[in-house]
């Protein structure tokens, strides 16, 4: 199959869906020129520096038959635009009893591993998590994101789609033909018996790297990649750990209240899974600091195949040979 | 006045249908019959009305907190509305949203909302979607002079003026933001005055005189229709009762304030000029308010009869199908 | 020892702070007027509806040697401002490396139980905690929040006080000498053998009641009350699991990604507590919905005393008898 | 001119040490010494140096992304600034912050800021505490010409007016938002225009002309100072490099406009004017490049010297004792 990278992929969704529907939409501070090209300045729309004016416009054109996509850039500047978002998008279709539809796709992408500093370096999806209303993708390869992002412009509601900043050069098998990806199906990455490593965006990848390692030790490591955070693939979750019986959920974003604690709770919350367990579950995360700028110190806080071996070691109770 | 007689017959009644309503909702909620929140729009009926007189059920209007006349003005069923106000199951939002969030996409009025300010940027997008569509739809939004200092504020208006949009930005200047008075938080003789700063043409213009709001509004109405982009009304007004119902904070406008603005009762006003030039007679409004008191009495009746939403019911309806 | 009412403790707390440390200031858009009638209205500030603008002002106060008190009403209402709590003041202590302090106290109000629906009915304090930087404080009685609000004015860092709607006419001995509670301790507000039961806010009495209940049928119940959310007392939770070898947790805000879900978690990743653990954890949260307005539906949403003694049944496996 | 030869002088010698210092800091970026991104502030020199020649050590300023002029100006120290921007642990915020954060609150410089328009209710908290102090300190402001399109902008003017604080809005508009040309996203002749909404004295000044931005500053200054409140500035000039070093979209901007601004260079027009009326001669010149070149070299070189911070120090800080 052929590869292209991920960002080439975004735009394959984008183009496509734009085709296909002429009520899309996309605009944000930072146009997308390639779109622009081929569909012009009204569907492709610039915007002065005013998030919580077009994230609401977003809202409106949604509700008024329209399909916008949004693109905020980094995902700290969304929290200007955060009434828009947690107390619009995310409440309308419930609060007004279902009369209307909001189809909007919010781009924001997250992550560390660039030197941006706590200003420009966050990966805030838990914050959305705990927001009734919102659906979440995050794809951790190009044939995921163009999948699930052409699902989430054809989904009626608003999707917030987080894209790791260092995923957009990585390569990938991505299909020639046209194919989507439901939104709330979790990927087994890697199959193995061992332990469950629920793995999202970038620390994917990690895992993938951790489990070639271990399995030159023989431990067979299980990688689940969620892909959509919410709708969020329990059975799925639940089905893996219920079979290896160990569970390590590796994420970049700060460590309370996040995704890894969702994911660990579902599972130990569930009575029969919980009768599997082999040991206690874990987290590898981000720690609970804003993100520092120095490489060093960068470095030293987001996940990597080290912290989640060692991880791994302690869940498996069994040091290298 | 160049208004048709049939034309002020129909302001006059709705602009009475609102008064009784309002009325009859403050009674119902003093009793207890309806829960939460009531936002009385008694005395600035003539605001909603003159402006609603020159919309089509495809032009949209966006509304705040202090909703009920918006939507009684835009032609929303009194029945539904009464029945969302008391929380039953045959309400706009079947019981989901209450007073504070009615909704007719139906007749084009997007909604109320609790949230100070936020429905500017979505009526922004609104009135996006008509210019992309070609259509000489018009979006009026309403809010309060206490919204004219929430950021997106700023952001709409500008957008609203960049991008030429077909809106009406219609203030509601009652005088006070719950209890804070405009004149402490704004250092101008109007908060018209702030449209220039978007190159917006802002008039102010008195909110309690129907026949002025309508002309008003007729101006702004074609313009907007004819591609001249956004118009800016500043209607004085003032509100009778507190800022809500029950409000746990006192009332602390000065009583003769109050009084002076009673004196001023826009449906009065009317009535008084309407009797004058012989468009009404004693009989005939007699007749009009009989009428527009069997037709809240019916809504309130439907309210009561109405069964609630079935307790599951909260479990769905967070997203759209 | 004297009883009076949480809204009572808070003004004390507020005047015995403000009358020690005179760089303390109080501001909104809706003024307390006994606090203003004492410290005048430089200090206690009435301010537009500006929420961004003055939580703002607020870290700029903080960092040129004030001690600002915010109160921003609802925690819906937050949201306008949330770059500035969650880029600015949560980030600037550590960003610029520790030069300055910012000491701010913004006061936000949660929960259900008024019939206000979506947009005025949140708990939002899990999005918080999944932001460092911040402390957060989550008072259930009278004197837990006069002796923590007192420590958070004091602390040199933002602290968030959420608190919930209904607490506020609630009585409770509070001592008339001099006390302050340290941020980050739990406290036990019953003793129990049997199960752990750790609930935040409102849920504290919730619980009691439960346990009172419980006791008829000579089941023990530990009722935990973390009282600040960050930081948060691990090891309080974590001995009292260890004891009882079974953990309920109870809090209105929704399930996904909330405070449950990080007190599960930081409970079971702890391999002791895990070993000692005689059942699966279980939460008892709000649903992931927004709130709805009409009373059967927000009633049918919000924990109560017999979701809460279901959930308790199930992980000590005894029918009633 | 009414300004003292010293005066003169030590502007002069500042604007060179700005253009320098982004010189080199450019150059050591390009070759990879330097981490994350870097906004240059070539081209504006006249427009910090101008504004900060009037402001003593008690004097506030707050900066945004494009600070490291406002920083310098202000005087802070060369080797601490360089060091941040290299990430080491002698920097400013002990390499916590980078370049878009850096900050000195022992001279007033009260931060640079990576998210648009957030220093704006920042400088306005620091201008309250002046007034509340009664003390004659200024608070200066800057802030780009995009930046006034975010909400925090309307809302921040606002509160300045209607509090009358001893604030400078100093808006540096370089026509450009990143690729956005400003007179495409605000429908005015100026920014400063704006300002009147606020009942704000407001005007527009040649930006490239340190002489001009020194009398507008004056007149600014001394009218804060004397309680007459805020005043707002629009300076016109020009970035001479792309948004930021290496950036990930292209610079779209026309060649011969950067032309035409490169010829109207600051310190070009403001040597020549000196050397024409003796205020400097050649060799006088040549000793303050010298020394200039030399104190940026020995910032280099501090930078390079200085050690990173240790790992560990990435989890210390996040609070204040
Ligand atoms: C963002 C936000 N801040 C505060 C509130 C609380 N609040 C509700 S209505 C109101 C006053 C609004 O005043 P105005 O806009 O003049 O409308 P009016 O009530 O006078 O019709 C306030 C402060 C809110 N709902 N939303
Ligand atoms: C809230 C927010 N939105 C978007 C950005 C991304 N961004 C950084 S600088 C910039 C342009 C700023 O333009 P201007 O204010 O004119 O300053 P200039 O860069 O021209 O000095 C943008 C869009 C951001 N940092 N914060
Ligand atoms: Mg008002
Ligand atoms: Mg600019």
């Amino acid at each position: 199959m052929r590869e292209i990278t991920y960002q080439q992929a975004v735009l394959e969704a984008l183009r496509e869906e734009f085709r296909r529907d002429e009520k899309t939409l996309y605009f944000g501070t930072n146009i997308n020129y390639e779109l622009r090209q081929e569909f012009g300045e009204a569907r492709v729309r610039g915007t002065p520096i005013s998030e919580s004016g077009f994230v609401g416009a977003a809202v409106g054109l949604a509700g008024s038959g329209f399909r916008p996509v949004v693109d905020i850039g980094m995902a700290t500047f969304g929290f200007v635009a955060m009434d828009q978002m947690v107390n619009q998008a995310a409440k309308i279709t419930y609060m007004f009893g279902g009369q209307a539809k909001f189809p909007i796709v919010i781009r924001m992408t997250v992550g560390t591993g660039q030197f941006m500093a706590a200003q420009h370096s966050i990966s805030p999806y838990p914050i959305y998590m705990n927001t009734p209303g919102l659906k979440i993708i995050l794809p951790s390869t190009p044939r995921d994101v163009k999948g699930l992002l052409k699902t989430a412009i054809r989904d009626n509601n608003p999707v917030i789609y987080f894209e790791h900043r260092l995923l957009g050069d990585i390569t990938g098998e991505v299909p020639e033909e046209e194919y989507t990806i439901p939104l709330g199906l979790a990927e087994v990455k890697r199959k193995g018996a061992d332990v469950t490593v629920v793995a999202l965006a970038r620390m994917v990848h990690v895992a993938l790297d951790a489990a070639a390692e271990m399995a030159k030790e023989d431990i067979s490591l299980e990688v689940i990649d969620p892909r959509t955070l919410v709708p969020l693939d329990r059975a799925a979750i639940r089905a893996s750990v219920a079979k290896t019986g160990r569970l390590v959920v590796v994420d970049e974003a700060c460590a309370t209240c996040g995704a890894a604690a969702e994911i660990i709770s579902l599972v130990v919350e569930d009575e029969e899974t919980y009768a599997l367990l082999k040991s206690h579950p874990k987290r590898v995360c981000g720690p609970d600091i804003p993100i520092p700028f120095s490489p060093p110190l960068e470095q030293y806080v987001a996940p990597d195949r080290e912290k989640l071996i060692l991880a791994l070691r302690e869940v498996i109770k069994k040091s290298p040979q | 006045m160049s208004i048709t007689r049939e034309e002020l017959i129909s302001m006059y009644t709705k602009m009475l249908t609102i008064r009784r309503f309002e009325e009859r909702a403050v009674r119902e909620w003093a009793s207890g019959a309806i829960p939460g929140l009531i936002h009385s729009y008694i005395g600035q009926e003539a605001v909603a009305v003159g402006v609603c007189a020159h919309l089509g059920v495809d032009d949209r209007i966006v509304s705040n907190h202090r909703g009920h006349g918006h939507c009684i003005a835009k032609g929303a069923d009194l029945k539904r509305m009464m029945a969302e106000i008391y929380g039953k199951k045959t309400g706009y939002c079947k019981g989901k949203g209450g007073s504070m969030h009615i909704a007719d996409f139906s007749i084009g009025m997007l909604g109320a909302n609790g949230i100070v300010c936020a429905g500017l940027p979505i009526a922004v997008g609104a009135a996006l979607a008509a210019q992309l569509e070609s259509k000489d739809r018009v979006t009026v939004v309403f809010f309060g002079d206490g919204a004219s200092n929430e950021g997106a504020f700023h952001e709409s208006l500008n957008l609203a003026s960049i991008w030429k949009l077909p809106i009406i930005f219609a203030c509601e200047n009652n005088l006070y933001g719950a209890n804070t008075l405009i004149w402490d938080v704004v250092r101008l003789s109007s908060v018209a005055e702030r449209a220039r700063a978007y190159a917006i043409p802002g008039r102010v213009v008195d909110g309690n005189d129907v026949v002025e709001v309508y002309e008003a509004a007729q101006e702004a109405v074609v313009a907007a229709r004819s591609g001249e982009g956004p118009h800016f009304l500043e209607f004085r007004t003032y509100r009778w009762r507190h800022h809500f119902e029950g409000g746990y904070f006192p009332d602390l406008r000065p009583k003769d304030e109050v009084e002076a603005w009673k004196e001023r009762c826009p449906i009065k006003r009317f009535e008084q000029k309407l009797l004058t030039n012989g468009v009404l007679d004693r009989a005939g409004q007699e007749a009009i308010n009989l009428q527009v008191m069997s037709r809240v009495e019916d809504a309130v009746g439907f309210a009561i009869e109405s069964p609630f939403p079935d307790p599951e019911d909260a479990l769905k309806g967070v997203y759209s199908e």
